[in-house]
C-alpha cells in the first residue's frame, strides 16, 4: 500500500543531514555543556553553533536564543515569563483567540495569578484584524501574544502590522512562530516582534527542542529554576544532541526556504481546489491566500474527522484532524468555532499538512482516495440522511 | 500501539447494521452533531423478540464501533434483556475502549434503549405510527 | 594522551545499545506520539514502553510516571507543582540545605508565591537526620524535598526513615533521585515516598528527558500548560527518540545494577584512601560509608579546585569542582558550606565520579597524575607558602 | 569550545614569573580565599623602574593567567606607567576573559597597584621593611 504522511503540522519526518549533526553528540561528544574540560568544550561547541544558526534563520542576535525542550515550554516561557517579568508595568495581557493551547492555557495560569487577560477575535478566515488589537490594548496592557501563522487552518497574521501598534504603546509583542518559522520567513526584524518561539520539529528538526527569542534588554522570569545554563534563563542540562540538530534543521531551512514553498504551494493548491470540487459539501478553513505553503484544510459536511482520518490511514495515508495535541481530546477545535464555524461542521474537520517528501503523485492518491471514504461514512450518517431526504423532499 | 483494539477496528472498518428499517417498529436517536455523536437506531419487533435492528451514526471511530457492537448484542433478544445491555457489557464485548471513549458505549445502550421505548409506547397508545 | 572521563556525575556517555533503541525515533518512526494514524501509533508505542521500563526501574505503576525535558523540570514539577496542589493544606515547604539549585530555586519561588521554606540542615558527611525532619514539620506543611543522594560529595541520606515521618503525618514527600536513580537501587515502595525525580543522562541514558514520579492519587498542577499529553500533567510533544533511550537506559540499569555497583565501588574506595595518603591535606568529603558507588569528592588545601581541574584535562582527565551547572558560577559549593566546610577550602573541591567504562588503569593514572599538579599549584598559592613559613616556624 | 582562549590557557598552564621575591621592594596582596582568589605581588623598583615583578595567586585559572600577564606587563615600566595597567588593558592583552571571570584582571591590576603603593609608602617614610 502507498505510504503518505500529510500530517506535517504534527511533526515533520527528520531529515538525514539533521541526524548526521546529531550523531557525534549520541556518541563520543557526550559531555556536560557546563563543564570546563574538552567534554565539555565540545558539548558547548555544539551548542553555541546551534544557537548561532538558529539566530540567522530568524535575523537575531545569536545570545537572544533561549532553548527549550519544547514549542510548547517556549511559549509558556514566552507568555508567563514576560508578563511575569512586566507586571510592574500591568496585569493586563492580550492574545488572539486561536492561539495554540501552550499559549492560551498559560494566559489562563497566569489568570489564577491576577492577570486579566483579553482574547482578540478572528474573522471567519482565522484573521486577526490589527484594528481590533489596537482597540484592545490598555495603559496597563504587559504584553501581546499573538502567532504568526495558525497550525490548524494554517492562516498567516499580520504580525508586522500588529507590532507597529503595539512598538507605539511600547508593549513587548511575542509571536508564537512554531508552525511558520522554518517553513515561512520568520525575520524578527521584519516581524518586528520582541519575542519569538519556534520549535525543531516543525521543520524537519528534532523534537524535543524549540527556541525562545527574545529582543536583548526585554526582561524575561524564568519558569524553570535551578543551574545557571541559558544566561540563567533556562535551567537544566541542555539536550545537546537535539538543539544541534535544531541548529541543523535551521540552516537547511533557512537556505532550501524558497525551493520549499515552491514545491509546497502547487501542491497544496490542488487540494484545496479539487477536493471541494470532487466531493460536495466541502468547505476550505483558513484563508485562501494567506496560509502556510503545504497547509490545505477543510470541514467536511455531516461527518466527523476523527472516522475520516481513520478511514485514510487504513488506506496508508497520515492526516489530522484538529491539531494533533487535541486530536485525543473530545471538543470541537476552539479554532474552527472562534472563525464562526458551528460546532456541527468543525466536527468534519481534516488536516492535509505536506512536507518536502511529498509528490504530485501523493496528491493524485488523496484526490481518488478521499471520495469514497467520505462517501462511505455519508452512507452511515444520519445527518446525511436528513440532509437527502429534504434535499429530495425540496425537489 | 494503536488507540482502538482488533475488535473495534473490526467493527468500525465493517460495521454490522448499518442501515435504516423504512418501516421500523420502534426508532431513537440520542445524542447531537455538536456533540460529536449521534446516533440513530431502528429496530423490527417480532413476539417480543428484536428481529432486526439497524442504525446510522454520526460520529467517531469508536462511536461507528460501538453502535455496530450494539446491534450486533440486541439482534434476537427479547425486549427486556436488550434493555438491559449496559454500556460496560458493549466495551467489553469490544475488549475495551479507550477511557476518553467509554462515552461512546453509553450513547450506543442509550439508543437502542430509546428504540425500543419507542416501540413500547406506541403499542401502548394503540396505533404503530411514528 | 590517555584520557579519563571521571565526570560521571556531571553527565554520563550514552551506551550503545540506548543509542540503537533511539534510533527508529529518528528514523521512521517520526510520529507525534498524539496522532491516530500509523505514525502516530509507532510514536506512542516507543513512549509506552520506556514508561514501563521506567517503571519497572523504581517499582512503580507506568500510569504514575511523567516525562520531562530534564531532571531539572521533574525537580520544578515536583516541588511547584506538588506544593502548588497542596496550598489548601497550608504553605510550608521544607528541603535539605544541600538540595540542587532546581530544588532550592524552585523552593525560592514559592517563597515569592507567599510560601514558607524551611531548610533541614546536614552534618558534616551531609547527612540529613530524621529527627531533624520530624521537629520542622508543622500542621501547615504541604510538601517535604530531600534528596536520595547528593551529587557533589556522594551522600546516601535516610529516606525510607524521613518517609515514615512524613507518612505518619501525611505530608506528600518528594525525594530528588536524580544523582542516584539508576546507580543505586532507587525503589519508591522501599523508600516510601510519594514522589521521585530521575533523569537519563545520569545513567548511560540520553540528555533532555528526565522523569517524575508521582504515587497515584496525589494531586499535581502542572508547570507547562497546553496539550493533554502525560495525562495532562505535562504539555508538550513528547521528545519520543530520548524518551525511548531513557527507557532503555532504565532497563539496563535495573538489569546490570548489582554488576555496575561491584565494578564502581572497589574503583572509588581505592580513591577515596590513596589520594589522601599521596597528598598532604586532603580532606574527603561526603559520607564515608553512605555514598554513591563511584563518588570520590576531596578537598584539597591551599589551592582552587578550577584550577586543579584545567591541569588535570591537560592530562587527559575529566573531572569537576562542585556541580556542573555551578561550575561556571563564582561562590563555593552551598553543599560544602552546609556541611560547615570553610569558604576557604570548599574553593578546593574536587570530584571523580566514575562510571562504567573507567578501569583500575584509570585510578592508577590519576593517583600519579594528581599530586603533580597540587604541588604545582600549590608552588604557585600564597596561602601555601604562608603554611609552610608557619610549619618552618612552629618547629 | 574552550572557556579560555589560547593566549589565557598558555599564560595558566606556563605562568610568567611564579615566585616571592625575599627582599622585595614592595608587596601587594588582594583578595582572599574566601572569595576564591587572592594574589600577592612581589616588586623590585630601579630607577624607578620594575626591575623584577613576581606573584604567587591562589585561585582559578583566570586568577593565575591574569597575574602572569599582569607581572610580564608591567615588568620594565616605570611606577608611574605600571599603576596605569587597567584591568581592561590586561582582559585586552589576553584577547579576552570570560565575563564571569573579568573580575580576575581587577583583582591583577590592583595587586600590582597595591604592591607600588607598598613601595612608594615605605620610601616615604624613610625605611624599607615590610
Ligand atoms: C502554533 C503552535 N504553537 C505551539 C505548538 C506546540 O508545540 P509542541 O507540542 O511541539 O510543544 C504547536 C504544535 O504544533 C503549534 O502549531
Ligand atoms: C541531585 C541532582 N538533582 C538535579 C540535577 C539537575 O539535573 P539536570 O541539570 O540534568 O536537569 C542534578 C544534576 O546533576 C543532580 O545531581
Amino acid at each position: 500500500m502507498r505510504k503518505v504522511y500529510l500530517d506535517n503540522a504534527a511533526t515533520t519526518p527528520l531529515l538525514p543531514e539533521v541526524r548526521e549533526a546529531m550523531m557525534p553528540y549520541l556518541g563520543d561528544v557526550f559531555g556536560n555543556p557546563s563543564s570546563l574540560h574538552d567534554w565539555g568544550d565540545g558539548a558547548r561547541e555544539a551548542v553555541e553553533t546551534a544557537r548561532a544558526q538558529v539566530a540567522g534563520l530568524i535575523g537575531a542576535k545569536p545570545e537572544e536564543i533561549i532553548f527549550t525542550g519544547s514549542g510548547t515550554e517556549a511559549n509558556n516561557l514566552a507568555v508567563k515569563g514576560l508578563a511575569l517579568a512586566q507586571q510592574a508595568k500591568g496585569k493586563h495581557v492580550v492574545v488572539s483567540a486561536i492561539e495554540h493551547f501552550s499559549v492560551l492555557h498559560s494566559a489562563r495560569t497566569l489568570e489564577k495569578w491576577g492577570f486579566e487577560i483579553s482574547e482578540v477575535a478572528v474573522d471567519k478566515y482565522g484573521l486577526v484584524d490589527p484594528e481590533d488589537v489596537r482597540r484592545i490594548l490598555r495603559k496597563d496592557t504587559a504584553l501581546v501574544s499573538i502567532m504568526q501563522a495558525n497550525g490548524e487552518v494554517g492562516t498567516i497574521e499580520p504580525i508586522a502590522e500588529i507590532a507597529r501598534i503595539t512598538k507605539k504603546r511600547e508593549i513587548p509583542f511575542h509571536t508564537d512562530a512554531i508552525a511558520a518559522a522554518g517553513t515561512i520567513p520568520s525575520d524578527v526584524g521584519e516581524l518586528g516582534v520582541d519575542a519569538l518561539s519556534l520549535a525543531g520539529n516543525q521543520f524537519y528538526g528534532p523534537k524535543g527542542v524549540g527556541a525562545l527569542w527574545v529582543r536583548k534588554g526585554l526582561r524575561l522570569m524564568p519558569i524553570l529554576d535551578g543551574g545557571i545554563q541559558e544566561g540563567g534563563r533556562r535551567a537544566g542540562t541542555e539536550n545537546v544532541a537535539a538543539i544541534a540538530g535544531l541548529g541543523k534543521a535551521a540552516a537547511l531551512a533557512r537556505n532550501d526556504a524558497v525551493k520549499r514553498v515552491k514545491q509546497l504551494t502547487p501542491l497544496r493548491d490542488r487540494l484545496l481546489k479539487e477536493l471541494p470540487a470532487k466531493i460536495e459539501r466541502v468547505v476550505v478553513t483558513g484563508h485562501p491566500q494567506n496560509r502556510l505553503p503545504g497547509h490545505a484544510s477543510f470541514c467536511v459536511e455531516f461527518i466527523e474527522g476523527e472516522a475520516m482520518l481513520m478511514l485514510l490511514n487504513s488506506q496508508g495515508i497520515a492526516v489530522s484532524s484538529g491539531s494533533a495535541c487535541t486530536s485525543r481530546a473530545l471538543k470541537a477545535s476552539h479554532v474552527l468555532i472562534a472563525m464562526g464555524i458551528s460546532h456541527e461542521l468543525a466536527q468534519g474537520s481534516i488536516l492535509f499538512t505536506l512536507g518536502i517528501d511529498n509528490t504530485a503523485q501523493d496528491i493524485d492518491y488523496v484526490l481518488e482516495t478521499m471520495p469514497p471514504i467520505v462517501d462511505r461514512l455519508r452512507q452511515m450518517s444520519p445527518l446525511y440522511s436528513k440532509f437527502t431526504k429534504a434535499s429530495k423532499g425540496g425537489k | 500501539m494503536p488507540v482502538y483494539n482488533e475488535k473495534v477496528m473490526d467493527h468500525f472498518m465493517n460495521p454490522r447494521n448499518v442501515g435504516e428499517i423504512a418501516d421500523a417498529d420502534g426508532v431513537g436517536e440520542v445524542g447531537n452533531p455538536v456533540c460529536g455523536d449521534m446516533m440513530t437506531f431502528y429496530i423490527k419487533v417480532k413476539d417480543d423478540r428484536l428481529e432486526d435492528v439497524k442504525f446510522k451514526t454520526f460520529g467517531c471511530g469508536a462511536a461507528i464501533a460501538v453502535s455496530s457492537m450494539v446491534s450486533e448484542m440486541a439482534k434476537g433478544k427479547t425486549l427486556e434483556e436488550a434493555k438491559k445491555i449496559t454500556p460496560r457489557a458493549v466495551a467489553d464485548q469490544l475488549e475495551g475502549l479507550p477511557k476518553q471513549k467509554f462515552h461512546c458505549s453509553n450513547l450506543g445502550a442509550q439508543a437502542l434503549k430509546k428504540a425500543i421505548n419507542n416501540y413500547q409506547s406506541q403499542k401502548k397508545t394503540g396505533g404503530k405510527k411514528k
